[in-house]
This record gives C-alpha cells, structure tokens and sequence, in this order.
C-alpha cells in the first residue's frame, strides 16, 4: 500500500513537473512582458531596466532551472501585474473556483445520475428519448450563451437572482447551473450506457435469479459496478471545472482561478500563468489520487492487486 | 454494407442522423453553387437587418437576416458549414489518428511505452484545456492550422484512453497469440490484427469528439481564438454575435440552432454505430 | 517406441510475477511450469493432462517461445530454441504452430478466413504471388474440410466446428511438422469434438504431423494420444505410453484423475467412486525424481 | 445612497505607482488616494490638493497645497509628502510603472508645507495633465505597510471590503479634506463579458457600465430605467501603416487607401452616428493641438485604384492586416468593413487576428509590426504632444520616419507658450494628412449608460469615478 | 401426485438484427418431485433459455415468451405477476449459472451474495444468514469457510467460484435446482467433487434437479431422466437407462456414437454427425434434424414429428421421429 502510494506520488509528481515545464516553455514564447506593464510612450532603456528587474533578460534555460528551484520551494515569483507573491494571488481566487466547481460538480453528478438512471431504466421508452434528447441539447449548447440566457431570464426578465459577482449563495446559483448543464448531460449518458452495459452482465441475471428486490439489485449490483467508470469521468471534470471554467467565469463576473490565468495569458504575467497552472495541475493530480483510492472501495479487485 | 443500411433503415434515429448529416456534408460541398450572397462581403446599410419573409414561402433577400456588418447570416451559415465541418473532421481524424495509434502502441508494448503515454495523458488532462489552446495560439499565432492543431491536440487522449484499454485485452487474445505463433512482425500485428478492431471504438469516440469539437471552436472564439474574420464558421459567428444577443437574436439563433442540429445528427448516428457494432446486440453465432 | 526425439524440452521454467519493479505492485510468484523435462518424438500425439492452472497452457506456449521461458532448456530437431531472438526464431516458426481452445477468439473478426489462412505464407514469403497463394488457400480449405468459396467470409457466419477447422487450416499453411493443440475441442460441441479429433488423426497420417495434445477430457485423450503427460501444480507427475497410464497409474493423482473421469454409461456410473485426491498430503515429496515404473513409464517420485 | 459600477477589467494592484490603467487600478484608487490636480468631466483639470500651480519658466513649476490635508491615519498630506511620492516614483530601485512619467524631473524642492517647486529638466508643458494620473500615498504608513495589498485613505473614501478579482467596495473617508462623500459604499464590480454587463444595469445590479456596443444605446434608453448615450473619446482609431515595408512605404499608395475607406459611412453605419469621422489627424478635438482646419481624404475609390496604379508598387502579394482582439470597441466588425473596403479596390487583404499581448510584442518588442493593423491610441495628458510623439522619427512606435514631421514636433516640444505649441502641431498634423502613415479613420465613441438612480456626466477619458456622479433626486 | 414441476407448450423467440430467431419451439415435458433431469443436446438447441423463461430471466427485449404454461406447484409462473415470482426464484428454484467468472458480482463479498437470499427469502438476521453461509460454503466443500466469507470472487479459482455459486443455487433449500452446464468450467477432479454434492442434496433434502450439460458421462451418472433437446425441441426424454441403451432418436443415437468410449477396435475413426445445426431464423420446416440424418423419411422433412412413448420401450420413454430408428439401423447394417 504504501508503496503504491509512493508509486502514485512519483508519477503524480512527473506530471505535475511536465505540466510546468511545458507552461513554462510555451509561456516565454508568448512575448515580452515589459511593453505591456509600462505606459505608452515609454522609451527602450526604460523596457530594458524593467526586463531586467524581472529577471527576463537571463537566458532562457538558466530561467528555467532557477524557477524550477524556487517552485521546489514553493515561490512561484512575484507577479509582474499584481506586484506580490504569484502564488498568493491564485490562492486567493481558489475558494472562488472550489466553490464554483464544486457545487457544480455536485449539481451535474445528481442530475445526470438521476437522468442517467432514468434512460436506462426506461430503455426504448418516451423517458428515454426525453432525457437523452435533454442530454444532447445540454452538450450542444455553448456555455457562454446558456450563461447569458440565463442572465437574461432570471436577472434581467424575472429579477430574481443576482448577474455577476460571487457575493452570497445567490450569486451562485446561475453559474453553477450553467456548467451543470454540460456536467449533467456528460454523466447522463456516460452512466446510461454504463448502466445499459452493467445490466446486461451475467451476475446482474444472478442476482435476480436470486429473486432479490429490484432495489437490492439496483443498488448493489448495478449501481455500484456503474459507478466505476463514471467515477474516472468525475475526476476528469473536476479538473477541467477546476482550470477550464473560465467561459462561465467571464460570463458571471465570478473571480476564479481560469479566468485569472486567460488574464495571466493575456498580461504575460509568467509568474502568476506558472503559479496557477501548477496549482491547478495539483489540485487535479490529487483530486485523480483521491478517485485511485476510491477505486479501491469501489472496485475490491483493484485493491487486491497492491 | 446492404446490413448497414437495412438496420440503419430500421433505427430510425439514426436514419435521421445520417440522413441530416449527409444534407450538411452536401451543402457544405455545393455551397458555391446555391447561388446566395456573399459571406464574405456585407452591405453595411443593411446591418442588423432581422430576417425578412414576405409570406410563409416567400423569403426576402435575407431570409435568416444579417449580422453586425451587413453579411447575410444564411450564407454565413451555409458557408460556414465549411470550414466549420472541416475544422472538426480534420481535426478528429488528427487526433483520432494520432490518439488511435498511440494507444495502440501504450497497450500494445506496454511497460515503459505506456507508462510514458500515460504520463502524457495526465499531464494533458491537468493542463487545463482552455489555458493550453490558449498558450497554443498565442504562442503559435492564429491560423486554420493551429486551430486545427488545438482541437486535435485537446482530443487525443480520448481516443488514447479509450484505444489503451481495448488493446490490452485484444493482446491477450488467442488470435493475436496465433500471429505471434506464425512469426509475424510486431508492426503486422498491430496494424492487421490490432488496429482493425479498435476502429469501432475509435469512430464511436470520433462521433462524440465532433461534436465536442465543434463547440471547442465556439468557445475558442470566444476567446477570440477561433477562425480568422471574416471567414465564417459557426462558433466564430455565435461568438461575434452574442454581443448583439438581445438587439438582433437571430445572428446567434440560427448558427446555434444548426450547431445543435449537426451535434444532434452526429450523435445520433454515433449512438446508433454503437449499438450497431456491439456484438452482445448482433446476432450472434 | 523408438522414434527419433523433434522436441527436447529439460528442467523447463516459467514464473509469473513475483518481481514488482520501481513501481510495480509486487504480486506473489507464480510457478506455472516448475522444472520439467520432457520429450516428444517424431510422428506422435502426446497428451497433456491435468488440473485447472497446473500450467499446461504455459508449457505449450513456453515451448512456441510466445513466453520466455525463466529457466530451462527446449531444443527443436536438435536446435536450441531458447534465448534466440525474434528474428533468429522466425525459421522455427514454419515448423511449429499452436490452436488454441476457443474458435471464436482464435479468428481475427475483422479479417476474411481466407486471409487470415493466408496471412502466414505471407509473412513467411512462402509462395509466390498472390494468385498461388489463393490456389494454396483452397487446398487447405480442402485438407481440413471446408469448401473453398468460404475464404471471402468472415468468421461470424461460421460455427464453431467450421471455425476451428480455419484455425487448423492456418496453422498447416506453413507445413509444420509440430503442431501444440491447446485444448482445441474443450470449447465445441460433442458431436462437432469428434469432426476435429478425426481431422487431427486424419492429418497426422497424411502429413505425419506431432502433437501435443492438451485436453481435460481423459476419454479423448485415451483415444487420442500415444503418450500421456500429466501435470500437477507446474510439475509432470507421470507420464508414459496411454495405456500404461490408464491401466496401471501410478501416482497419486493421476489415480484421482482416472476415476473422476465421468463414463458414458448409467450402469457404470451407477458403480463408479471417484478418488479423492488432497494435494497437501499426497503431493511428491520435495526433491522428488522421475522414476522408471515402466517401459517407458515414468513417474515422480 | 449606494452605488455599484461595472468594471471590465479587476483591480490587480493597490499600489497607485506600480499601475498604469486609468480604466481599472487608478479609477478606483483615485478614491482612495488623493492626487494633486484632477481632471473634470470636461477634460479640464481643477484643483484638488494643489489648490494652485503656475509655470515660474519653461521649466520650473511652482504648486500651492491645502493646508490642513490629512490622510485617514492622520499623517499630514503635505509638500513634504508629495516630494517623497515624486521621488518614489522615480527611485530606480522601485521600478515604478509610471516612472516614464516623471523622467524629465529633475528636483522637487519643498518651499514650505504648503509649497512646492518641481525643476524640469527641459520643457514639460503637460506635466500638470500628467499629475492628475499621479496618487498619493502616506509616506510614514507605506514605510511600514505594504502598499499592494493595503490601502490608507486621504482621497474622498476608504476600503471596506476587498474580493479579489471581483469587488472593491468603499466607504466614505470621514477624514477627507474635500467635499464629503455622498454615496454611503461605492462599489466597483467587474463583469468582462460585455452582455453581462448590460444585463446587470437593466438588472438593476449596477448603475454605470461603460464600452457598451452602439447599438444598445437605444435599447437602454427605451427601457426606461437608464440612460445611455456615448461622447467622444480621446481615443482615435486608425489603420496604422509599417512604412517601413513595401508596399507601404510608397505615399501613394498609403494616400490611395486613405482615399478607398468610407469613414463617414463607418462612423454611420457601425456607430450609428456616435463615432467622429477623423480629420485626417490622429488627434481629436479634444486635444490641444487638434487642427481643426484639415479636411478628411474623400471616400473615393475610383481615385484610389487610379492612384495605386500610378504608384507603381507590386501589389500582387496578399497584404496582411493585423487586428488585436477584443480591444477595441466593435473593432473587429471596422476591420472587416476595412478589409472589404479595401479588397474593392483590388488588394488581396489578410486579417489577422490576434491576442492583444500578441500583438503588442510585434508592435514593440520584435517590431514586426503587420503592413496593415488596427490601432486605436489615445494619451492621457490629452495633448499633441504625446500622441503625435508615437510618430516621431526614431520613436519605437512610430514605423514612419519623416524629418518634417520630427521637426515641427521639437519645435512644439521646445517651448511652453501655446500658441508657438500650436501653430508646431498644426504643421505637424498637415504633414501627416499629406503622408498618409495611417488611415485616419474615426475617433472611438465613449459609450455609457447609468441607471436613473443617479446622475452624472459623461466623459471621453477613461476614468470611472464615484465623485463625478450623485445620486439622483 | 401431480407433478412438481409442468411445461406446456412453451415457445420464445428473438428478434434479432437478421430476422425472428425461433429458440424454442413448443417445448412440453413433466418433471416429479424428487426427479433429477439431464438436459443434453446441440449448442444453441434452446436448452438454456427455455430453463430461463420459466422463471422468466429472459432479457425482455430482444426475447419473447410466445406462448406456453409452466405450472410449477400448480402455478403458472409465466402468469405470476413479477412480484412474485420474485418470491419463488432463489426461495423454490435455485438456479446455477454455467460461467462462474461473470456469474458473480466482482465488488461484494462471496458471503454477502450467499447471504442475500437468505435474508431476502428466509428473513435471517445478518449474523444467522452468515452462520448459514459459513455452513453452505463448508457444504460444497470450501476449506476454512469462516475466512473464505469475506473473500471477493476474484480470490477464488474457477472451480470454487463454481461451488459458490452452487452455495448460492441451494442456498435456501429449493424444490427445484436448474443448473446449467455448471461443471463445464470445471476439471474432472473438482467435477467429481460437485457432482457428488448434488446427489447428497438430493439424498437429504429431496431436491428436484434439472442439469443441462454437455456431458453424457455426467448425465450418465446424475440423471434420472434424460432428455435430449435439437433445434428448440426435445427429440427425446426418458429414463437415462432405456435412452443410452436403446435411443429412438437418430440425434441421440449420432450422440452417444460419437463418443470416443464407445469405438469398437474396429473403427479406424470417431464417428461424427455429418451436416451442420440447424438455422434458427429458418429453421427447416419439418424434423429439425431430418437434414443431417440419414435415416430421415419424406415425412421427416416436411412435418415435425411428435413426441410419443416409444412403443416397446421403457415407461416414459419418448421420442420424436417418424421413422423407426432400431428397424432402420437394422436396415442399414448398423449393429
Ligand atoms: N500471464 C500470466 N501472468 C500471471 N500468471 C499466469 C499467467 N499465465 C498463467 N498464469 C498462472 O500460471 C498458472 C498456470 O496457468 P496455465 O494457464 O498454464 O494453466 P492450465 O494448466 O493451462 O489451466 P487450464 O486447464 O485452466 O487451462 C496458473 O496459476 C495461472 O494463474
Ligand atoms: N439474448 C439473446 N438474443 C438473441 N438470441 C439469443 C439470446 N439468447 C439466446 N439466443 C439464441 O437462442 C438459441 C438458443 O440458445 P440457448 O442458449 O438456449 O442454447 P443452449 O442450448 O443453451 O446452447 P449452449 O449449449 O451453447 O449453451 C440460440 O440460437 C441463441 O443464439
Ligand atoms: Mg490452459
Ligand atoms: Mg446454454
């Protein structure tokens, strides 16, 4: 166990390390951030003393390694733009994105399974051909138009709910809808043809020629070997919730983690692109931990391999 | 191939699918030749213009109206299914192809091959999509073939999983033994034997990811990551128009709606192959 | 019998698992084939029998080198075959062949039978141009039973028979002279067993192919084999001429396995006790050696 | 009264020297912190700690203080604290992001508590346009705190409350030397997306938005709960040309494309009126130095193929025009009416469109800027002196080098008497009409739109301010 | 005493992608109380899902339960609303699956799939159905059953996964056991081991027993009747005895002919059964099997035979053929 553990961590740490080198490489090909940070009008000596106090004017490779030292460390550099700790700044925004992918998560895992369950146990039905079809909208519909739909409609048309910004519980509401539509329709058909599939195994015929109740055979038998694949499925969207929201993000006006790295991006401020991709890229790495585990209490085979 | 279409005949979901997919690909490819304006080239008075029909058959000289510079959204649309459908097929098959072949590779050889791919894998995966194909453009610049190259690089570890997994069982297989027994070369193997039985999932996953890619282009867009103005595609257009999303809805109605409808065709027909290729719904013996 | 050995197999190895590199989960070994030595002559069928995992199925593909052996000894018409490489391997390859138990794994789905038989002269660059090779195609569609025209179809629209008939045709297209049949008839039906057993009986008289002929079903192998190996948790407890082995068995288990073996017949079976066999108590002692107890008989002890 | 207004882009610093955008960080920190001199609505500037401040000669500048300014935590707001503000900035150790501004300071020289002397090192006419952009901060409280993330008051309010990448949310500052507060929490909220921000004012969840496309303007209007309305900006937009490259470096051809776009019609059609068609200046009327008396080329395209013809350039290969994203208002809807207006007279256009940061490296850092590319620029001092200066001969901006140009700008550089300044940026401007380094097309609109609940008065610079605004009767 | 057990006409079919696949084709036959029925016959002869669609266990679509009755106590079970039927299968007809590698849940514990019918049918409280699955697992012979329990199928071989599910089949003392090919899997040693199993619980509990197999040997040994099914029809049923030693059917008798126990020194080869099984989705419109037999009559091929006693035979003893299979061997020059 513990060696699996520690196979894990390894191999969750070369990942995070490629995921860095590759931001890291890609991002100082964007450009040269100096000309965005100074006024217009300001003269070449006064880019070249700023490039400097960044440290940009180092070759590229001794850049690298002494950033990749300091990320060891913990210190992902100051960032240009907000003038303090890179990391302090997307740590700040990451309550924000938690909750925000959180709830959505949560949301778009009940609906889909619900759904989910609903088509598959209707195979061939009007329920299904209801749910599916709600599915397929669900993933055909751009997020930022469902996003200003729903402004439109619940803020603007019905003024019940808030536009922008992540104040109160209130505030939540419309985003996290908006990226549970796409979640839910994921996990919907995700876990239709799970279920479909698990459905049709031979123990399922075993358990019901054990004459059990159909929600002992629902729950036990079919839920919980579904379950497994949908389960990888979540832990893949945590992590696109996690750094990719960032449509929803600018949609709502809500200060997560994505949108502060498009904005990163878009500043070429390297310190805060590095520190939020790295933190992001763990967050998801242990989220995946964290699913391997639970793997384990899902699926006893995989705990019998360690 | 008379299988094919007798139980494609008798799905009649996916009959619909590929017989609205089919109009798509058509049109896309007579688009020059349905003689509407031009996409390109608008009429800046006629800006906004909201779509006209004189009666219930009888469409004005812009019968899905115009966008923010005068161009007639039908013939953006119709063009557009242009590169938006060639957008999207190429970059599936780039990344269906180059996913397919790494999976097969990771499962095949296993052992280090794997482990790396696999590492690559993760590593995508906790490299936020957006973020990369925002790196990817900006540092590459924007073109039809870095876009191309974004789309197809954020779907190969679909395929690259999904293919893995087969072919670790396929391997095990006795006829895959067999090819061993008789001496033939690892690449026979893997392309005569392996590879034409992951072609199913490989083009189940294909159907899904053309939709997803599609969508991909809308939110890139967005971003302004997308295709170059003022060629049209359908996410670029519902991106430019959702300024305008409550002074002049039909710039994004119409290309949404037919976003919708090529996702739903194509899913269709991918459901519908699914089941069509499972062997525990063919006949059997 | 006097015959000349083809296959020399000595103190044989092969263990699964057990390693668990850096980071590997360590699973526990596995002895599938655990020092044994054997040899089958030129022209013969020699049976493989045994409990579910005593490690037939390994030592059949060890001896076609799809594994590699841990340790141990396999020497072919007096070639050593372990240890060399895939390419040094490939000339081997023509003269031995395998066919596995299930017909419907055995076929590619996605290939014509017709290829699937041809696809080893190709690789071989066996016969010259395609159209000899489709003429070659039909001839081993006719050995083994099938008619010819069947080569355009793919495997699902043949039974299980029909299949394992394209298996053999594959396997002779080399014209091997060493043919390892994993139990090739366990998966079939019984009135379909006895088609295949009668084409491997008709091939080896024409061909004078060898076998080695794994199977759970005793009363074939009866009629089957000359020699009869049986095998006991990787190792080989007894083996010898067929009929010594059934009328005078000699180890343990093997007396287990005889009367286990279920007859046809409701007034036999009406009488018969099976032995019961308990590994614990009865297995050879360590450090056990084959020992003559016959012509041509041995068993471990 | 509360007031909430819409941001487009957050707050990523509290530090009013290490931030150049007025749009964002100073908007909202010229609440917070005092500045000498502020500019009204009317783009003119008015006292604000300075109650007074005159030019002694071309380079030496004398300021008047209030007396008795305090900042919230009671350190005097003083000569004395504003020369440590103008030495900070300059401290090269700091590498303030404003410094630029304050290169040609040589002194400062406090005279006594409540004046304060400012040596140039060579004429400054818009140095007190440029003190408006310049906060103060306590000098004692930034010794000892950290001004990014802290804030201490002397402007109008205090912080109550900071989300970051969200909100900041004020409060009146009680201590303030000036007319008090009269919203009791000012809020500034950031909503990117466009839509979103027109949703939240008809929502009623703000009550400014501002960069609202043209088109809404009416909509808002009609619904009764906000007005909406745009007026010019200080901001002109161009197709600024690389002169540098062929076939842009032929004036005839840069005079033909001139000639081949319809800015009227753009101005018309695009803006629906609201946009000023340039007067073949990059300056608009509200710069000193606007030239009132040059007439745009003429939207002719037959003139236009007749000149390039004559221009004997090799037109044959495609022309790429490069366009920043998202930047600019309905800026990529211009470019393609550009493009088109452009390919009617038989040049094979490539727009490209690119991330802004993209596109600032080509322009700057690897000065590859395309032949062709939209440009909007306005200068904060709202003078010809900083924007013409972008076209200076040997200035990196510039792409166009043209000694008569540079000469007439020295001229104006090299004195302070405005109506030498003038007359130089007349010439000036009239060399530039006639060789044409840009398409001198529109002068941006500065749209708005406020929600009844409060009045205000619309300006073209982009400040964003709470003390312009009161709440409605 | 009526019988435990009656089929009545019973035919399913499935719709397949190709066409309506007949599986079973009026299919009637009475089974006593006490009674152990050995099912032979060609794969895909319908020996399986007829046994499912008793209990309905048929996957409803593709297949289709056309007509029939199958009284069992009395009881029509195809009539008995699902609910309770719920209460018979695993309570009064165990069932054993032949594949003991996919008939077992891979995620829970061996002994909580042996405890639940137990607590579902007989109401035991956890700790009483765990006592009892300790014991059943002893029954069929699993060594250190207390710790085995908490095991999960994947650490268990085939051959104990195979009493696990016989534990399962048996679990709350049925009247009726259907097994299906559960040995097939299995070596002759451990086949040996379960089969004797069986013939105990017969001994103690008295259980009705239907064992579908491939193996003659097997049902030589276990059956009391046996009954020999071809194309989704029996061509024979009767006392195991009478039918080995004097078949009627010529697929019965091509069946026990083909075994290699049965060559007389003589035969240089097996004999086999010329011809290929039957189409299901056209099936031959007479004798399912006229094609491939010789001794077949014209009216073989056009008009399925019935199933009737055999005339000098054993009691119970029937046979569908037209054609008098000892006069035709007879005839033939077979012995
Ligand atoms: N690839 C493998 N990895 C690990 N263990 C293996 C592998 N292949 C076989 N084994 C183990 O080796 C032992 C022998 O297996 P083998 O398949 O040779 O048995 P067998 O005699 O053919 O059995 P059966 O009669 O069931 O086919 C078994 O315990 C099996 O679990
Ligand atoms: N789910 C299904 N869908 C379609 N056809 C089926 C299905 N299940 C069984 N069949 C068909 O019904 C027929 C009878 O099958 P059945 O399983 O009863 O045969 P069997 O006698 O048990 O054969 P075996 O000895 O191979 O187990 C076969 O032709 C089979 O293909
Ligand atoms: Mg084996
Ligand atoms: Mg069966």
């Amino acid at each position: 166990m513990i060696r699996f553990m520690a196979g894990k961590l390894l191999e969750a740490a070369i990942a995070i390390w490629g995921v860095v080198t590759i931001v890291f490489f890609v991002s100082r090909v964007l450009g040269d951030p100096a000309v965005l940070l100074l006024p217009l009008g300001a003269t070449d000596a006064q880019l070249e003393a700023l490039r400097a106090s960044l440290g940009l004017d180092q070759p590229i490779l001794v850049q690298y390694f002494s950033s990749l030292g300091a990320m060891l460390r913990g210190d992902f550099g100051i960032s240009f733009q907000h003038m303090r700790p890179a990391l302090d700044v997307v740590l700040e925004r990451m309550p924000a994105t938690a909750i925000l992918a959180f709830s959505a998560l949560v949301l778009g895992v009940l609906i889909g399974a619900v759904a989910g369950t609903i088509a598959a146990l209707n195979r061939g039905k009007l329920a299904e051909l209801i749910v599916m079809s709600a599915a397929l909208l669900g993933q055909a519909t751009p997020v930022f138009w469902l996003g200003l739909m729903l402004i439109l409609f619940f803020s603007v048309q019905l003024g019940w709910l808030p536009s922008a910004g992540s104040g109160t519980w209130w505030h939540l509401i419309l985003p996290a809808i908006t990226l549970a539509v796409f979640v839910s329709a994921s996990i919907a058909r995700l876990l239709r043809s799970s279920l479909l599939e698990i459905l049709g195994e031979d123990y399922v015929r075993t358990a019901r020629a054990k004459g059990l109740l159909p929600q002992t055979i629902f729950t036990w038998h079919v839920a919980r070997n579904a379950l497994i694949p949908v389960v990888t499925m979540i832990g893949i969207i945590a992590g696109e919730l996690l750094g990719g929201s960032v449509v929803t993000e600018t949609v709502f006006g809500w200060p997560g983690v994505g949108r502060l790295i498009v904005q990163a991006i878009q500043n070429q401020d390297f310190p805060v692109i590095q520190a939020g991709v790295a933190v992001v890229a763990i967050i998801f790495v242990f989220i995946n931990l964290a699913i391997d585990l639970l793997y384990g209490v899902l699926d006893p085979r995989i705990r019998g391999e360690r | 191939m008379g299988d094919f279409f007798a139980s494609l005949v008798k799905s009649r979901s996916g009959l619909f699918g590929f017989v609205l997919l089919t109009l798509l690909v058509l049109v896309a490819i007579f688009a020059p030749l349905l003689g509407l304006a031009s996409p390109i080239r608008g009429d800046l008075l006629a800006r906004l213009s909201p779509p006209t029909w004189t009666g219930p058959f009888n469409p004005g000289p812009h019968p899905l109206g115009t966008d923010e510079v005068g161009r007639d959204v039908l013939s953006r649309i119709v063009h557009g299914s242009r590169l938006t459908l060639m957008i999207a097929a190429t970059a599936v098959v780039l990344g269906g192809v180059v996913g397919t072949l790494l999976g097969i590779a990771a499962g095949f050889y296993g052992g280090i091959v794997d482990r790396v791919l696999m590492r690559l894998v993760d590593i995508q995966l906790a490299l936020p999509l957006m973020l990369l194909a925002l790196l990817v453009v900006a540092a590459l610049g924007p073109s039809f073939n870095n876009l191309i190259i974004v789309l197809a690089l954020t779907s190969w570890i679909r395929y690259a999983r999904i293919i893995r997994g087969q072919v670790l069982s396929l391997r095990e297989r006795e006829f895959v033994q067999s090819a061993h027994a008789i001496g033939a070369s690892t690449v026979r193997i893997m392309l005569r034997h392996i590879l034409p039985n992951v072609l199913t999932p490989a083009l189940v996953v294909a159907t899904l990811e053309l939709a997803r890619i599609i969508i991909m282009d809308a939110a890139l867009s967005f971003l302004g990551l997308g295709v170059q103005p003022p060629s049209p595609s359908w996410g670029r257009m519902l991106a430019d128009g959702r300024v305008y999303i409550s002074t002049a809805w039909w710039i994004v109605t119409f290309p949404g709606l037919t976003i919708l409808l090529t996702v739903l065709s194509v899913n269709l027909l991918g459901d519908w192959l699914r089941d069509y290729f499972d062997p525990k719904l063919r006949t059997s013996r | 019998m006097s015959a000349t050995t083809l296959l020399k197999v000595s103190d044989l190895q092969k263990t699964f698992g057990g390693k668990g590199g850096l980071l590997g989960r360590g699973r526990p070994e596995v002895r599938a084939v655990d020092h044994v030595s054997f040899e089958v002559r030129q022209g013969e069928t020699l049976g493989l029998v045994g409990e579910s995992g005593s490690g037939k199925s390994t030592t059949g593909r060890v001896l076609l080198q799809l594994e590699h052996p841990t340790g141990g000894e396999i020497e072919f018409e007096g070639n050593r075959l372990t240890g060399l490489s895939k390419s040094a391997l490939k000339p081997f390859r023509r003269k031995m062949q395998i066919i596995f138990q299930d017909p419907y794994a055995s076929l590619n789905p996605r290939m014509t039978v017709g290829d699937f038989v041809e696809e080893p002269m190709i690789v071989h660059r066996l016969v010259g141009g395609r159209a000899e090779r489709r003429a070659r195609v039909a001839e081993l569609f006719d050995l083994v039973g099938l008619d010819p025209s069947f080569a355009r179809r793919y495997p699902h629209e043949f039974s299980g028979g029909q299949r394992q008939r394209i298996n053999i045709a594959r396997a002779l297209a080399l014209e091997p002279s060493f043919i390892v049949a994993d139990e090739p008839i366990t998966a079939l039906d019984v009135s379909i067993q006895a088609q295949i057993v009668n084409l491997f009986q008709d091939l080896q008289e024409r061909l004078g192919l060898t076998y080695l002929f794994i199977a759970h079903d005793l009363s074939m192998i009866r009629y089957l084999c000359h020699r009869v190996a049986v095998m006991l948790r990787g190792k080989i407890v007894e083996i010898g001429p067929t009929e010594a082995i059934f009328a005078n068995p000699q180890h343990a288990y093997t007396r287990a396995l005889l009367s286990a073996i279920p007859v046809p017949d409701p007034d036999v079976e009406s009488q018969r006790h099976a032995i019961a066999f308990d590994y614990e108590t009865q297995k050879s002692p360590d450090g056990a050696e084959m020992r003559p107890v016959g012509p041509d008989h041995y068993v471990l002890a | 009264a509360d007031l909430t207004i819409a941001l487009s882009n957050p707050v990523n610093t509290f530090d009013p020297h290490m931030t150049a955008s007025v749009g964002s960080d100073l908007s909202v920190l010229s609440h917070i912190y005092p500045s000498l001199i502020l500019r009204g609505p009317d783009l003119a500037l008015q006292g604000n700690l300075a109650t007074e401040w005159t030019l002694v000669d071309d380079t030496t500048w004398h300021f008047t203080l209030r007396e008795g300014a305090t900042f919230a935590n009671g350190e005097a707001l003083d000569a004395e604290a504003v020369k440590w503000n103008l030495d900070r900035v300059r401290d090269p150790e700091l590498q303030a992001r404003v410094a630029s501004w304050f290169s040609l300071v040589s002194e400062v020289n406090v005279i006594s508590p409540t004046e304060l002397e400012v040596k140039t090192s060579s004429p400054y006419p818009a140095f007190a346009d440029q003190l408006s952009m310049f906060l103060l901060l306590p000098p004692q409280w930034t010794e000892e705190n950290n001004p990014v993330t802290a804030t201490m008051a002397g402007g109008p309010y205090q912080v109550r409350n900071i989300v970051p990448g969200e909100s900041v949310i004020l409060e009146p500052n009680p201590e303030y030397f000036g007319d008090p507060a009269e919203f009791d929490t000012v809020t500034f909220q950031v909503i990117p997306e466009t839509g979103g921000r027109i949703a939240a004012l008809l929502a009623g969840d703000v009550d400014l938005v501002t960069g609202i496309p043209v088109t809404e303007v009416d909509r808002i209007n009609q619904s009764g709960n906000a007005t909406a309305g745009a007026v010019d900006s200080t901001r002109n937009v161009m197709i600024k040309f690389n002169t540098t490259v062929p076939p842009l470096d032929n004036v005839t051809v840069r005079q033909a494309l001139n000639y081949a776009i319809d800015k009227e019609g753009i101005a018309q059609a695009l803006f629906n009126g609201l946009a000023q068609p340039a007067q073949c200046q990059v300056l608009s009327s509200n710069y000193f130095g606007f030239n009132p008396d040059l007439e745009p080329y003429p939207y002719d395209p037959e003139r236009a193929i007749q000149l390039l013809a004559e221009s004997g350039a090799d037109l044959s290969q495609p022309i790429v025009f490069d366009v920043p994203a998202g930047v600019y208002l309905q800026g990529t809807e211009v470019a393609q009416v550009v493009a088109s207006q452009l390919t009617d007279i038989g040049l094979n256009i490539q727009i490209t469109e690119l991330e802004f940061s993209v596109y600032m490296n080509k322009y700057l850092q690897s000065r590859e800027l395309a032949p062709l590319s939209l440009l909007a620029q306005a200068w904060p001092t709202i003078d010809a002196d900083g924007l013409l200066t972008l076209f200076a001969p040997g200035n990196n901006y510039a792409y166009w080098d043209d000694a008569d140009f540079g000469a007439a700008l020295d001229e104006g550089r090299s004195s302070t008497d405005p109506a030498v300044r003038e007359a130089a940026y007349k010439t000036a401007t009239e060399v530039m009409c006639e060789q044409a380094p840009a398409i001198f097309l529109y002068t941006q609109p500065a749209t708005y739109a406020y929600s009844n609940d409060v009045t205000w008065t619309p300006r073209g610079d982009d400040w964003v301010r709470a003390f312009d605004m009161h709440p409605a009767e | 005493m009526a019988p435990l057990l009656q089929i009545r006409n019973l035919t399913v079919e499935f719709s397949t992608r190709a066409g309506t696949l007949h599986a079973v084709n009026d299919v009637s036959y009475a089974l006593e109380a006490g009674e152990t029925l050995g099912i032979v016959g060609e794969s895909g002869s319908g020996k399986s899902v007829h046994a499912l669609a008793m209990v309905g266990l048929i996957p409803t679509p593709p297949g289709r339960i056309v007509s029939g009755e199958v009284l069992f106590e009395g009881v029509d079970l195809l009539k008995l609303p699902e609910r309770e039927l719920r209460d018979i299968r695993g309570r009064k007809i165990g069932f054993v699956f032949q594949d003991p590698m996919t008939s077992l849940n891979p995620v829970l514990t061996v002994g909580r799939q042996i405890m639940e019918p137990l607590r579902r049918h007989l109401g035991l409280s956890a700790a009483k159905a765990r006592a009892r699955a300790i014991e059943l697992l002893d029954l069929v012979g699993i060594v250190d059953p207390a710790r085995r329990i908490d095991q999960f199928p994947f650490e268990f071989s085939g051959g104990m996964r195979q009493r696990v599910m016989i534990a399962i089949g048996i679990a709350c003392d049925p009247k009726l056991l259907i097994a299906d090919e559960a040995t097939t899997a299995l070596d002759v040693t451990v086949q040996a081991q379960i089969l004797e199993l069986v013939r105990d619980l017969k001994k103690k509990i008295g259980t009705t027993v239907i064992w579908i197999t491939h193996d003659m040997g097997v049902v030589a040994g276990l059956a009391d009747t046996i009954q020999v099914m071809y194309g989704g029809r029996i061509m024979e049923r009767g006392p195991v005895r009478s039918v080995f030693k004097d078949p009627r059917s010529a697929y019965t008798w091509g069946l026990l002919r083909s075994l290699p126990g049965k060559l007389t020194a003589a035969d240089q080869r097996l004999y086999q059964i010329p011809g290929s099984p039957p189409n299901m989705i056209h099936p031959p419109a007479g004798d399912p099997f006229a094609p491939r037999n010789e001794f077949a009559t014209e009216r073989c091929l056009r008009e399925v035979p019935p199933l009737l006693q055999v005339g000098a035979g054993a009691p119970g003893h029937m046979a569908a053929a037209w054609y008098d299979l000892p006069a035709a061997l007879e005839n033939k020059g077979y012995a």
